[in-house]
């Protein structure tokens, strides 16, 4: 197999080394690429939606059909990693009939419960991992101080994609990072209670649907799909502002759908579909 | 000299993206272990990102955010092209989307076979086969 | 609304993809009538655009109100327009078909199964709809991690590692085209087909052209398992559930073959295709490799479902093959035998879901007297099978027609015998399956438990008829039909729609 | 821009490619993977492509390397390659 790989990448490579010749130079402001469609979003973007930030206005708006199937790639990957590894029902396994280890708080002595085994009525007894530390104070007290921060700085790139590098996406995994980072300091019980798998799952949903209703809005109010414009009488703006509010909503959709699913994959993945025990 | 220097210079990141590229791809033909072709594929992902941001540099230009906001005519060789950006943003989703995914499979994998390597994964289907063939 | 048909048939699915997942949460009973009532909309639309493509030509939407070099254009002429019907259609009757399959092997995550299934028929729609070259990456992202979804889970427990040989495989053909995409990106400056086939014919020495488009074939190719990157698909397809691969099978090849003719005819041009780039000799031979090989292979299985992804590897042969000829008719076969293709592999499928459905498997050894226990499902799968192997009333024999003559007229004679070589071990291959089910002997032990042994008096006059439900055979009989009609009319599909598909300067 | 700092973290790109490719060990090989992501993304700053460079920041040495350390957290670590 090595020296079939080895043969495979030698052609490869040669043949792509070989059509490299023929590109213009690294870094021409003359190349093709630069002069034939993209001077447009350049020169436009003030004018036409009111965004300095070219990426975020071609994101969002010329080529916002693309960024409104990218969110769905996203949506889909937690959906398929849901439906691959999570354990549900009768095939999967029910909290009873698992072995697991509780810790009784008060003297530090550590209970295992056989599956199907149940444990005293009690606050004294908390679920531990199996591969349980001691909480670390400087950790858990960091991280908590973090959270809010870093929720708080996702929130802002969300919000001023407009004018700086960021976006919807961006801000997005900030914020599911802000979850993923409490639940790796503390355990991923305490996270899924912050934030339910339910919850997660229908505000992924919400998030591409708010993307791509607002295109069926469009539609629905008689200009093309995705053409903000239609949102001008909704908003009480004139078109262009329509079109950089149209060009926020979507941001927004983008940040929910985003951050619910990068919580989702991660939850399944670390916890192999039970949901009970994380990193 | 200068004039080979500005050379190399001048194509070096498509050198440097054929590289890494081709790395990716032995990595996901020869490897034997399922994550290690999961890192070979996401490498292999990041290659043609820098293949196309590559494609958007200009030589003397800033980033694709413009200055004057009213007025006169934007001086378009000052900015980045920002269409490879763009497609490039969709693409690192993708390819976080797939390593989601192919994460996933990977577990389900070693819940099912206790082992993350391609021969052993195959071993074991063919033993079990045999098995099924006898009974 | 008629004006927006071509973003309905794709948005459609889309968003009902959202309020299935949700409903998947809420109330499970309500995803199945969502998805059905969201791909009978995206059909009707489907069926609407290409009634106004007859009537007025091309039909062009603009996403965003965006003139096309800058913004995203659905471009739908006569080639997309067969397609997609073609597409929402498979994809309604194999979801009506499995809806018991899928409430028995997923009971709990019906959900989840629906809304893959959905954003899979988006993005196989979307990929044929549309017209600008990188979006058809992101849509082809879409139904490739759906498919892998669908794909990965069934009561085999192989599916999953065949599954991520798939996504490998999946994810390198998808790579290669996006590098592709980007080669012609630095050439052209355009993403738009059309923009781009403009900008080319000026470019035909640059070498990067010329490596743009070997490496976007090799890249569908890898997708669409064309002979020497075809390892993943059987293995992946026979381990699926039957929901998934009645849905993946009859599709993801057939729209890899349209992407691929649509690379040849839109973007690069006929002229550049077959003229300037001499590749058209090889990658015929290539194909009578692949028709020859996926005969053989076929020949050597032992299970049903795993013979009949052998023949969809040879039939994927016939198309790339009948596509490179480099004449009108090839590419009227190849073009035909899409549509003919994706019919008869879901009418088998579906028929091999139902065999599934009561049998639980598709071993030779298993399907013994399977005449006198599914009649009809087993009429039917003989009408797939004729097909298949190209007998004149079904539509099989009308695509391998063209293909023979454009080969004939090519001076191709390896891909003539290689096709006739494929029919007759076809022949072999079905009437094999046709003999074990119809001549010996029921069995007595393969009863699973849900008939309990007990005397039957009248063993002739009352076989032991136990066939598929009839929500699962209804849509049978109708994809059937449908083959003997294709066939009928097929004269009208290549005077009103294919003709116009191919430009006038490919002779 | 100063090629040769260009160079410097082009080449130190591929070793940590390379590296995360050889080294006997999953967890390593998902925090080199996510070396390389940052190195990548310095990169991308330094093209002037700031957006691709956030995201990547994020997401290739964010929350990529966190599925990995998940993975392997939940597999094992062993690897013969």
């Amino acid at each position: 197999m090595k020296i079939i790989g080895l043969f495979i990448v030698v052609l490869t490579g040669g043949f792509l080394i070989y059509a490299a010749a023929d590109f213009p130079a690294w870094g021409d402001p003359n190349s093709p690429a630069s002069l034939h469609v993209s001077p447009y979003y350049l020169e436009t973007t003030v004018e036409l939606t009111h965004v300095p930030n070219a990426v975020t206005s071609v994101v969002a708006d010329y080529r916002g059909y693309d960024t409104m199937f990218e969110t769905t790639v996203i949506f889909t990957a937690g959906v398929v990693c849901f439906f691959v590894l999570r354990a549900l029902g009768r095939k999967g396994l029910r909290e009873e009939s698992q072995e697991r280890l509780y810790r009784h708080v008060l003297t530090g002595v550590t209970v295992r419960v056989k599956a199907g085994g149940k444990i005293p009525e009690s606050s004294d007894f908390q679920r531990i991992d199996v591969s349980w530390t001691p909480p670390d104070l400087i950790i858990k007290t960091i991280c908590r101080l973090l959270v809010p921060f870093i929720q708080l700085f996702g929130l802002y790139v969300i919000c001023f994609g407009h004018y700086s590098p960021g976006g919807g996406f961006q801000g997005g995994v900030i914020l599911g990072a802000s979850i993923i980072v409490y639940a790796i300091s503390t355990d991923l019980r305490s996270a899924v209670q912050r934030f339910r798998e339910k919850t997660d799952a229908l505000l992924a949903a919400t998030g591409v649907f708010i993307y791509a209703g607002t295109g069926a809005l469009c539609l629905l109010l008689g200009f093309n799909f995705l053409d903000y414009h239609a949102l001008a009488p909704i908003l009480f703006v004139d078109r262009v502002m329509a079109r950089s509010h149209g060009i926020f909503i979507v941001e927004v959709g983008v940040g929910i759908a985003v951050m619910s699913t990068m919580i989702w994959i991660y939850n399944v993945l670390a916890s192999r579909g039970h949901y009970d025990e994380g990193l | 000299m200068e004039d080979i220097v500005q050379t190399v210079v001048a194509k070096y990141n498509y050198w440097i993206y054929i590289t890494l590229m081709m790395l990716g791809l032995y990595a996901m033909i020869a490897k034997n272990n399922l994550i290690k072709k999961i890192v070979g594929m996401n490498i292999f992902q990041t290659a043609i990102i820098l293949f196309y941001v590559s494609i958007g540099v200009k030589k003397n230009a800033t980033i694709p955010i413009m200055q004057e906001v009213h007025g006169h005519a934007v001086n378009v060789a000052a900015y980045h092209n920002p269409l490879p950006h763009v497609l490039m943003l969709t693409a690192i989703v993708v390819g976080v989307a797939t390593l989601g995914v192919a994460l996933a499979f990977a577990i389900r994998i070693y819940n099912q076979y206790k082992t993350l390597e391609e021969d052993e994964i195959l071993a074991q289907i063919r033993t079990r086969e045999e098995q099924m063939g006898k009974i | 609304m008629n004006a927006h048909y071509p973003a309905l048939l794709v948005t459609v699915p889309l968003l009902s993809g959202f309020v299935i997942s949700t409903a998947g949460w809420l109330n499970k009973r309500f995803c199945f009538p969502i998805a059905v009532a969201a791909l009978a909309v995206s059909a009707f639309s489907c069926v609407g655009v290409l009634l106004q493509v007859i009537e007025q030509g091309a039909v062009i939407y603009k996403l965003g109100a965006w003139e096309p070099p800058f913004g995203i254009v659905y471009h739908v002429d006569h080639l997309n327009g067969l397609v997609l019907v073609v597409v929402s259609m498979v994809a309604l009757i194999n979801l009506i078909a499995s809806k018991r399959t899928v409430q028995e092997e997923f009971p709990e995550k019906l959900g989840p199964f629906y809304t893959m299934y959905v954003f899979m028929c988006t993005g196989l729609l979307g990929i044929t709809v549309t017209g600008d070259a990188f979006n058809l990456y992101v849509l082809l992202e879409i139904t490739a991690l759906s498919g892998y979804g669908l794909l990965s889970m069934s009561n085999n427990d192989r599916s999953t590692f065949a599954t991520l040989n798939y996504l490998y495989m999946g994810t390198i053909g998808a790579c290669f085209y996006l590098l592709g995409v980007g080669y012609l990106y630095i050439v052209t400056g355009s993403l738009n087909m059309r923009d781009i086939a403009q900008i080319l014919p000026s470019l035909y020495g640059s070498k990067a052209v010329v490596a743009a488009f070997i490496i976007c074939l090799v890249g569908v190719w890898a997708k669409m398992a064309f002979f020497p990157l075809h390892g993943w698909l059987p293995n992946a397809y026979t381990f699926a559930s039957s929901a998934a691969s009645g849905l993946i099978t009859p599709l993801v090849t057939k729209v890899m073959i349209y992407v691929m003719i649509r690379l040849i005819l839109t973007i690069f041009t006929p002229a550049f295709a077959f003229s300037v780039v001499l590749v058209s000799k090889p990658i015929v031979w290539l194909a009578v490799i692949a028709i020859v090989m996926g005969a053989v292979l076929a020949l050597a299985s032992r299970n049903l479902k795993k013979m009949l992804t052998y023949i969809v590897v040879a039939e994927v042969g016939y198309m790339v093959g009948g596509a490179w000829l480099g004449n009108r008719i090839g590419m009227t076969g190849a073009i035909l035998h899409i549509v003919n293709d994706a019919l008869m592999t879901l009418c088998v499928f579906l028929a091999v879901g139902n065999i599934v459905y009561k049998i639980k498997d598709t071993g030779f050894e298993n399907l013994q007297g399977l005449f006198r226990k599914m009649p009809f499902t087993m009429g039917a799968f003989v009408i797939g099978a004729m097909s298949i192997i190209g007998v004149p009333p079904t539509c099989g024999f009308f695509s391998k027609w063209y293909l023979i003559s454009g080969g004939l007229q090519a001076g191709q004679y390896g891909f003539v015998a290689a096709l006739l070589f494929s029919s007759l071990v076809s022949v072999v291959l079905f009437f094999r399956v046709f003999e074990i089910g119809f001549y010996e002997p029921l069995a007595d032990h393969h009863g699973h438990g849900h008939s309990a042994p007990q005397p039957e008096p009248q063993p002739q006059m009352h076989p032991m008829m136990d066939e598929a439900p009839v929500s699962m055979l209804v849509p049978l009989m109708v994809v059937a039909a449908g083959l003997v009609l294709v066939g009928m009319y097929t004269g009208d599909i290549v005077e009103h729609i294919v003709r116009f598909a191919i430009p006038n300067a490919l002779i | 821009m100063f090629w040769q700092l260009d160079l410097a973290v082009l080449t130190l790109v591929v070793f940590a490619g390379i590296g995360s490719l050889m080294i006997k060990d999953l967890l390593g090989a998902g925090i080199l993977f996510g070396a390389y992501s940052f190195l990548m993304c310095l990169m991308w700053t330094v093209m002037g492509a700031v957006d691709v460079a956030f995201t990547e920041a994020c997401v290739g040495a964010g929350v990529s390397t966190v599925f990995f350390v998940a993975a392997v957290f939940r597999t094992t670590r062993r690897t013969k390659d």
